[in-house]
């Protein structure tokens, strides 16, 4: 067991911080709102937390902390900005923006490093401390998903005239998510860039941005579970097909265009088909025996 | 003056590439990701024909052509028919068929790579560039036909679209998929040939643009993509005219911060441009408002 | 010529419709009346091959059209005037005519448009602006012409009144008569009961996705299920009562 | 995760100071004590298998297979000892370098790796090597934060150490103005772009009358093409990856440049072929070339070229020269654990070797080489006087 922890502490680690990545795509998209921005902050909170670190000497986390903030705030901006904006109009917006954000990073010089990013940005940071972080924002975001304020938020998405009329602010609602897609970004690049000690421009491009939206459509794009769950299945996928060898890239290719072709819902969608009919069969059967015994 | 007939060239080679997207995306509303890599493998399946037999570039040209017209259907009919025919509306199928693209995708670059080792590929060709002047200006012969068939399409596209019985179709399509069937159109038909046309114009640019630079990379698709998708969005979804306008903005912005040499700053300045547009005209440059009365 | 026997239909473990029999002629208006939800609409669009049907007939001049896709539907001579009227807003009106036309040769479908302009002058009027700026009633005209491009011998109209002002209901049924009286056949689903028992030939009720009732339309007049049938279920619990 | 490091690294920190000892009393006997040579040498190869950069890692197997095959069949660590490669696919992407260097790390079967060979996942991982304590050659990956402690080690020189001989045959053939084309967001590039080559170029009284970045992304030269052509320079010095570079010179050819045009190692491994005769003429250095005529680089070529009947390119003669030194270092130390692995580097570093790039020296653990001027004639290098 410990062997196996020690073989595959890499792993975990990017399990949890491409948890939050993906998370920091999917408020945005539970709110009906077509934005990745989260990604641009994934870019500006590692930045931050590098820089804060490594030419501050700040420590981990409130270098960490910084990141996230700077992010959350700059997005929440950027969300002001483009809130006119609609459908994938606003995904280009955000997309445009997270390429800026890149260029900006090779532009920058001492501060950023240039193209070479980065490097020597030693947090200390332990895996139960980053699973602590992913458990708040996770137990945060389970709220929005309960009750009346999930009912809300799919308003929100589905029906902003409905929700409107009922009396949900639909613009507030949507600004936030991208408050809250800013924050979530900005945490995952500043814990992923501390755990890995460097940045580079490379890293925030479009190719993250893909990324996460596989992770979060494959898994499921409803609830935090989903994220997980594409989480999970892309983090380790190479471990999995590892058989496969150099082919690993066409099976990737072919297991994504089947999940998208054969599971409309994701795989949460067919593990809650799974435990419903589970549960129906249960209840039937249940049925079934006290019409017997009557 | 030859500024701007390089920056002409190059909005050309953008429009090559963007024109199919724009196309199926516009009319039939599926967002091609794998456009990219079938405009790609094209081009890597010329190379790999005249690896064995020295060819002419319009025998060459051809072969991309036929070979990006049957990935692109092939396409269509394995993965996009398949998605459309399960959702419950096009609006439920978009995202799974951006991610089905994408996963398809994955696996022409995959091949790509492992046959090239990714170093760039080129043909094996009779025809060899030649320069000419024309009042004092030089262009290749490969970029004066990458110019002519660049806007000749575009615009033999947006005529197209504009009068005849098929492109009436197809843009009714793009407004209420459910009534134009009702009219009469054969919806899956019409899709899968518009889907192998774009393949086609896909394959055409692979095989123009590899003549033009001498090589390119199985990464290059994926490069012309994002520029493609913000072309179209730039230009304004469904009009093929915005698309030609997009491409050619966004290669004069790109070639005028060359020209200022401000070369790591291409990124930022074009999609910089494009956001600005995006919030002074949100339906982008020549894209439709919602017309209605009530 | 249309016949449809015993007809199923289901949306997914829904089943909407289940057993409905119904029949429309040249020249003639069914009417089909039923309460909110009874699977008349349901009904129309499985027969114009927009959703397919689980069972039953569908027979148009004796030839099955059961479950063909709505393209094919259209060319068999049946074309469907949906519910909302679903006109292609950014088109221009006679873009939407030169679509309704898609199946017909171009020659056709020149000789139909101009028949449909001296039908509808207000159409020929607004031929170059964009659809979507037409008015409710203008819009259901447009409906009807985008429909007669294909030269159908059979409309079926969901809710033609749907949404218009009083007086413009008038116009459309006036159509409606003019079509009929043209030679060709109408399956009618209306809520407007005045309107629509004003100009059918015969009266189909349908109920909890069945046919109850089959009849004239004098007939329907007088026969009370009819009428409980088009107030829907309450009144008939009220009538009980 | 740190807690569980510190701990396993304070164990391997006493292991170590016991194995110093024992080392030092035993006067470096092979065999003895815990210090000895194992009957099978396990070296991970943690690079590039596939992606964008497959070239680099694929080619660095080739070479190391080669070595292998010469280093057992010799019986160079005594009889019966052999050296097995393991390999570990990094697929391009910064994550999988750290996740599969850290599984290769944690097999404790694994005596020493070869490390990334994109310098921005061996920058990643370089302080991950010093924690687990594993030691670890490079090869390529020629920016900085990548040699940066006890454990870390290059076997392929930084592109800008032997680059000098590019601008001293410049000054010999009298070229004065200098242009140069260069992808800044390449690490390696942008160094020497903006930094190495101004300072050479200076010493030299040359002038830089054109500094022309580009992005990763930039596929149309056509711009800048003409901008040189127009400026028209005694010589372009052109550091741009590998599809860039074919484009580039064509379009250089189109705009009616005729000057000289330097390029960088990047061009070897016959990546420039597609340019055709475009590329005729063109004169970069490299590190290793199949022209070289030192001895063992010679003995190298000859090998390779019996055993995969092809032509070896630099990327070959990296792993071939990074395993020839982790198996001299097994064999100076006498002691194929990781730490006396890392002695053993240190020692042969202070050395040098006649390896398949030549005499190389070392500056630290860093490798330094002359590198040889080559130009491109069709289709083959040949070597410039």
């Amino acid at each position: 067991m410990s062997t196996w922890y020690d073989m595959n502490v890499i792993l975990i680690q990017t399990t949890l911080t491409t948890l939050l990545l993906a998370l920091s795509i999917q408020v945005p998209l539970r709110f009906g709102v077509f934005s990745f921005a989260g990604v641009g902050a994934f870019g500006i909170g590692g930045y931050t937390a590098a820089i804060a670190m490594v030419r501050f000497e700040w420590s981990t986390w409130p270098a960490v902390a910084l990141g996230a903030l700077l992010a959350g705030a700059i997005t929440l901006l950027v969300g002001l900005v483009v809130q006119r904006l609609t459908g994938l109009y606003m995904g280009m917006a955000t997309i445009a923006f997270t390429l800026i954000v890149s260029v900006l990073a090779v532009n920058g010089g001492d501060w950023t490093g240039g193209a070479m990013g980065l490097y020597g940005a030693l947090g200390e940071i332990s895996i139960p401390q980053l699973a602590v972080v992913v458990l708040v924002v996770v137990g945060l975001l389970q709220l929005t998903e309960l009750s009346s304020m999930g009912r809300r938020v799919d308003a929100v998405r589905d029906d902003p005239e409905l929700a409107n009329a009922v009396g949900v602010n639909v613009v507030l609602y949507r600004r936030m998510s991208f408050l809250v897609s800013g924050l979530i970004g900005g945490l995952a690049g500043a814990m992923t860039t501390l755990l890995r000690t460097t940045i580079t421009p490379a890293e925030v491009n479009f190719h993250l941005v893909i990324v996460s939206l596989t992770a979060i459509v494959v898994g499921g794009s409803r609830s935090w579970v989903g994220a997980l769950i594409g989480s999970i299945i892309f983090v380790w996928l190479p471990t999995w097909i590892a058989f496969v060898a150099e082919w690993e890239k066409v099976a990737y290719g072919f297991i994504v265009a089947a999940a998208a072709i054969y599971l409309p819902n994701g795989v949460l969608g067919v593990i809650k088909d799974g435990w419903h009919r589970f549960r129906t069969r249960d209840e039937r059967a249940r049925a079934a025996a006290v019409a017997e015994e009557a | 003056m030859q500024d701007v007939l390089n920056a002409a060239t190059l909005g050309s080679i953008y429009l090559l590439f963007a024109l199919g997207m724009a196309l199926v995306w516009g009319t039939i509303g599926i967002l091609n990701f794998a456009h990219g890599a079938t405009f790609m493998f094209s081009a890597f399946i010329g190379h790999l024909v005249t690896q064995r037999v020295e060819l002419p570039m319009l025998v060459i040209v051809a072969i991309a052509v036929a070979v990006g017209a049957a990935m692109s259907a092939l396409t269509q009919l394995l993965a996009f028919q398949p998605i459309l025919r399960r959702a419950k509306s096009q609006h439920a199928a978009e995202m799974r068929i951006l991610i089905g693209g994408i996963g398809i995708a994955a696996i022409p670059l995959a091949i790509a790579q492992r046959e090239t080792r990714s170093s760039p590929f080129g043909f094996q060709s009779t025809y060899s560039a030649e320069v000419m002047e024309i009042f004092g200006l030089r262009i290749t012969t490969t970029g004066m036909i990458i110019v002519l068939c660049g806007l000749g399409i575009g615009i033999g596209l947006t005529v197209w679209l504009r009068q005849s019985r098929r492109g009436l179709a197809l843009r009714a399509i793009g407004v209420d998929p459910e009534t134009t069937a009702g009219m009469g159109v054969n919806r899956p038909a019409l899709a899968f040939g518009t889907m192998a046309v774009a393949g086609g114009l896909a394959g055409l640019a692979g095989a123009l643009l590899t003549f033009q630079l001498g090589a390119i990379a199985p990464e290059t698709g994926d490069q012309l993509l994002i520029k493609a998708f913000a072309i179209i969005v730039l230009g304004g979804l469904g009009s093929m005219a915005g698309t030609v306008l997009g491409a050619y903005i966004l290669a004069g912005a790109e070639s005028f911060v060359l020209e200022m040499n401000w070369g790591t700053w291409v990124d930022a300045v074009s999609f910089g441009l494009i956001f600005l547009i995006l919030l002074v005209r949100p339906q982008g440059l020549l894209g439709r408002k919602e017309v209605r009365r009530t | 010529m249309l016949e449809v026997k015993d007809l199923h239909v289901s949306y997914g473990p829904v089943n909407a419709v289940h057993g409905v029999s119904l029949s429309a002629h040249e020249g003639k208006v069914t009417l089909v009346l039923g309460a909110n939800g009874a699977g008349k609409s349901t009904t129309l669009r499985s027969i114009a091959g927009f959703h397919k049907p689980k069972s039953g007939a569908v027979e148009l001049d004796g030839r099955s059209v059961f479950g063909q896709p709505a393209h094919r539907v259209v060319r068999r001579g049946m074309t469907l005037v949906p519910e909302g009227r679903k006109i292609f807003f950014p088109l221009t009106v006679e873009e939407n005519l030169r679509i309704g036309g898609y199946t017909a040769s171009r020659a056709n479908a020149d000789a139909t448009m101009s028949q449909v302009y001296d039908t509808f002058p207000i159409l020929a009027e607004r031929r170059h602006s964009a659809a979507g700026l037409l008015s409710g009633g203008e819009q259901q005209m447009l409906a009807f012409g985008r429909a007669l491009m294909s030269q159908p011998r059979l409309m079926l109209m969901d809710e033609p009144s749907m949404g218009l002002a009083p007086t413009m209901v008038n116009t459309v049924m006036e159509s409606v008569r003019a079509m009929v009286e043209s030679g060709i056949g109408v399956l009618m689903v209306e809520q407007n009961a005045d309107a629509g028992l004003a100009l059918a030939d015969t009266v189909v009720v349908v109920t909890r996705g069945e046919t109850v009732w089959t009849g004239s339309a004098a007939e329907a007049r007088e026969d009370k299920a009819v009428v409980h049938a088009m107030l829907g279920e309450a009144a008939l619990d009220d009538a009980r009562g | 995760m740190i807690s569980a490091w510190t701990r396993k690294s304070l164990l391997a920190g006493l292991a170590t100071a016991t194995a110093l000892g024992m080392a030092a009393c035993g006067g470096g006997a092979t065999g003895s004590g815990d210090g000895g040579i194992a009957d099978t040498i396990t070296i991970a190869q943690v690079q590039d298998q596939t992606g964008a950069v497959a070239y680099a890692g694929v080619g660095a197997k080739e070479g190391a297979e080669l070595a292998i095959e010469e280093i057992n069949e010799q019986g160079f660590l005594g009889d019966g000892v052999t050296i097995e490669l393991e390999e570990y696919d990094t697929a391009g992407e910064i994550e999988r370098a750290s996740s599969e260097m850290n599984k290769a790390m944690a097999d404790q079967n694994v005596s020493a790796i070869l490390g990334p060979t994109q310098s921005q996942q061996a920058a990643t991982v370089a302080p991950l090597v010093e924690r687990m304590k594993v030691p670890t050659v490079f090869t390529q990956a020629g920016a900085e934060g990548v040699v940066i402690n006890d454990w870390t080690f290059r076997a392929t020189p930084p592109m800008e150490t032997y680059y000098e001989p590019v601008l001293d045959q410049l000054e010999a053939e009298g070229a004065k103005d200098i242009a140069i084309l260069y992808n800044a967001t390449f690490p390696t590039f942008a160094l020497l772009g903006e930094d190495d080559i101004p300072a050479m170029t200076e010493e030299r009284g040359m002038d830089i009358v054109q500094s022309l970045p580009v992005q990763m992304t930039t596929q149309d030269f056509a711009s800048q093409a003409q901008q040189i052509a127009d400026e028209d320079p005694d010589a372009l010095i052109m550091l741009l990856i590998a599809p860039q570079s074919v484009t580039a010179l064509g379009q250089l050819e189109d705009a009616g440049y005729d000057g000289a045009i330097r390029a960088t190692s990047v061009q070897a491994a016959g990546n420039i072929s597609e340019a055709g005769d475009d590329a005729n003429g063109l004169i970069y250095p490299v590190p290793y070339s199949t022209a070289m005529d030192t001895e063992s680089s010679v003995a190298f070529t000859e090998a390779f070229r019996k055993k995969f009947d092809k032509e070896p390119n630099p990327y070959n003669a990296d792993g071939y020269d990074a395993m020839w030194w982790i198996a001299r270092a097994i064999e100076a130390s006498g002691d194929s654990s990781r730490e006396g692995i890392r002695e053993g580097l240190v020692q042969i570093a202070e050395e040098g070797y006649d390896g398949a790039m030549g005499e190389v020296t070392f500056e630290g653990n860093d490798a330094r080489v002359e590198g040889v001027l080559v130009e491109w004639q069709n289709g083959k290098e040949r070597l410039v006087e």
